[in-house]
């Protein structure tokens, strides 16, 4: 569910040091941090290694792992976290297209269900 | 001629999340449309509504009191998570379970509500532990017996057994009617064969629901037709979606809290296609019901892909359907 | 002391066909020894105690009259199966099937059982059009609510729908015990340990039945603790042997025709370890059931591999279990 | 069920134009013939073709496709059926290992179980 809502449209854009996107969990409630598994991206088929990728809600930022460790904040329903990447020079200009994977561990579930967006996106020079 | 009863109607803010999460509505919204329609009970996945749970900002709870106030609306219902699977090593112990459920009680006290949703992965022995607190704040702890589990499987057999053992009416349950898919949900179809099921599964796997054919076999059957992985999904939801018989809802009725009026669609005839809600709440007029049916609409995740998604159209039809069969024209 | 009660005992022949394939007991062997018990109500599955079924030559037919006789017994109940695929490339149509339980009614009747087994594959609309000729030959059909069905289940819904709707005393249940495994049957979990089950697994799932986890999660959680193919047959087991309410019988009671006394083991303390007979020999008194609790013996399959099967040692200690629980001391 | 008596105790055995064993039913019922889809047999890891078996019960004796195609005749339970293999000079004479697997439809399950016996046995020249 929300599957086509996990990337906030238009958000995806280069920073200082590398690019980022905005993110919504695909979910009907707000989750704890420690259960957000992975948020795995995909830029034109090419994945991007985990511990390149930074987490940002309410002003601070963790790597995956410290989100998967983190018991008392929240990505709450609907809200647009900030994911980053980080990656010399960004994303190149032109087409792309950019694939966010996000995978939680529902406590009433024995899987961890993962929850596909997949858009194209423009960057400019 | 309906006969008399004191069946209440509300909603559950859960059918609005589509638009909530696309900040389309407000929270005030939400409480706003359900009173519009005389469904004053609100029920709240707090989690889904409130930000930071358990530690809400206090504004938030000011602005919930004063929305459910200036809309002629009252706090019904708490649903309430167990994050067994906090971390990712191990399974919260019994001693921590039943803080997290403690939590959610007095959380549910804070914002007026006197019935707690229990979700129905929650052990029955943390439930019993929790008894003295919910007495003592008189809330109401009720299991959601939500399909595919029904009155009569093993888990909820034994949260029976432990729970009545207690003897105390502040533990039932929270009856979710879609254990009741007398007819396979027509939104559910669509969406399998837009995503590519095969339209001759499908029809075997529609015949075989109607015919009550174990899904096991079902399942075995569709591979024999050479089901691709979307016909398998579709066969699987039998599993998932099961039909079980509203008069057993009578044996429980001094123990039911509150009723979670799912629904996957009301159609424009102005029926739930998949949910016979005219026998349903002919037996809980039956059995004397006094509590809610609090509407949930859960038709949006399977058609997003396709539609736009309107919940409240979708629960004013419904509580339209609740006025009819409760004799409120 | 037991209230008074009017339950009769019986023995299926069923609990015999280990020596009975083997050669090692005739037909009035196995006639003998349950009368010898007292448990004059013969249950038979024609398939297997007689040849050329349903052309069974004349001399078998007197025999068993003849054994009957000798021994003070009755026939019972004949079980009756439905080969729906008869046929490679196609199932049997409902005028086929319709004439199969047609046939195994005159058979019944001709070998003086009162009441067949249907087997419960068998559709309810191929029942309900077999009333009329089993009103006639006033032989009575019980559908076998047999695990994982139970009187809950949509399949049975469906069945009682269909044929209450006939307002028939000629059609109802006969329930089969095995739908209440309270307690996981030691000799299951002995032979999958003897088959190569991991212990840690097994014991896994001994917990979870005894929690009674949803089995579709216990196979997943087993899965993820690297389960061998046996860990994963064990964890199947538990989809096919359920645990229900005993108490859903008293609903069923007028017409609950014949009892399959389903049993596993009576071990050397006299019970059943996983089917709690005390329990449900309490509701059928509770109930006013006035037929048989045919002994059904089916551990034989579940120890063969390691054991001497003793089918008669085994019938024999379930028939005097039924006797101080219905009070025949 | 009865997986360790499918093969009839001392009874494979070589004849005129190849060899034999007694086989029983794997079930706990007699059955129409065209139940039975199979019977495999395997010599010392060697399959028979199908189309070298015969089966033959009450002096009748069939190829495995007649047995399917039969709706009139039964392998009753407990029955010693006759399996014989077409084979020119039959099974040499020392020890052998004969696997029998009998595969039945059974109307109320929706796939068709398979029950394996195997034994060794010594031909006497
Ligand atoms: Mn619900
Ligand atoms: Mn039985």
């Amino acid at each position: 569910m929300y599957d086509q809502h996990i990337i906030y449209p238009g958000s995806v854009k280069n920073t200082a040091d590398g690019w980022q996107l905005g993110a919504r969990l695909p979910y009907y409630r707000g989750q704890i941090l420690s259960a957000v598994e992975d948020i795995a991206l995909t830029v034109d088929g090419v994945k991007v290694p985990r511990e390149n990728v930074r987490f940002t809600v309410r002003g601070k930022t963790r790597t995956l792992d410290e989100v998967e460790a983190t018991y008392d904040e929240r990505w709450e329903f609907g809200e647009v976290a900030e994911v980053s990447v980080l990656q010399p020079g960004g994303l190149s200009a032109g087409a792309h297209t950019v694939t966010a994977a996000v995978q939680l561990r529902i406590s009433y579930l024995p899987w961890s269900p993962v929850t596909t967006c997949t858009i194209d996106t423009t960057i400019t020079a | 001629m309906t006969p008399q009863h004191n069946i209440k109607r509300g909603v559950s803010l859960y059918s609005y999340q589509y638009e909530t999460f696309l900040r389309k509505m407000t929270l005030d919204d939400c409480i706003a449309h359900a009173a519009s329609l005389g469904a004053n009970g609100i029920e709240v996945v707090s989690e889904q509504s409130f930000t930071g749970f358990p530690n809400v900002p206090p504004e938030q709870i000011a602005g919930w009191f004063a929305s459910l106030e200036r809309h002629g609306a009252y706090a019904q219902c708490h649903d309430m998570f167990l994050d067994v699977k906090l971390y990712k090593d191990r399974k919260l112990n019994h001693g921590e379970m039943v803080a997290s459920l403690q939590r959610d009680l007095r959380f549910a006290k804070a914002i007026g509500c006197r019935n707690v949703r229990v979700i129905v992965n929650t052990p029955p022995e943390v439930v019993v532990a929790c008894v003295p607190l919910a007495e003592e704040l008189d809330v109401r702890m009720g299991i959601e017996v939500h399909s595919p589990f029904h009155f009569d499987h093993p888990w909820i057999l034994r949260y029976t057994e432990l729970t009545r053992a207690t003897g105390s009416n502040h533990v039932g349950y929270v009856p979710d009617m879609g254990m009741y898919i007398k007819n396979y949900p027509p939104v559910f179809r669509d969406r399998f064969l837009r995503l590519g099921a095969t339209p001759k599964v499908v029809d075997y796997i529609l015949e075989a629901h109607q015919a009550r054919v174990l899904p096991d076999y079902v399942l075995m059957d569709v591979r024999k037709m050479g089901a691709n992985p979307v016909d398998l999904q579709m066969a699987e939801s039998l599993r998932h979606n099961i039909w079980s018989n509203p008069r057993r809802l009578l044996e429980f009725m001094p123990w039911i809290f509150n009723i979670h009026a799912k629904f996957y669609e009301i159609d424009d005839s102005g029926k739930e296609p998949s949910i016979p809600y005219d026998e349903i709440i002919a037996v809980l007029i039956e059995g004397g019901y006094d509590g809610h049916l609090s509407s949930e609409y859960e038709g949006q995740r399977h058609i997003e892909d396709a539609f736009e998604v309107d919940g409240r159209e979708q629960v004013r039809r419904q509580q339209e359907m609740f006025k009819r069969l409760l004799g409120e024209a």
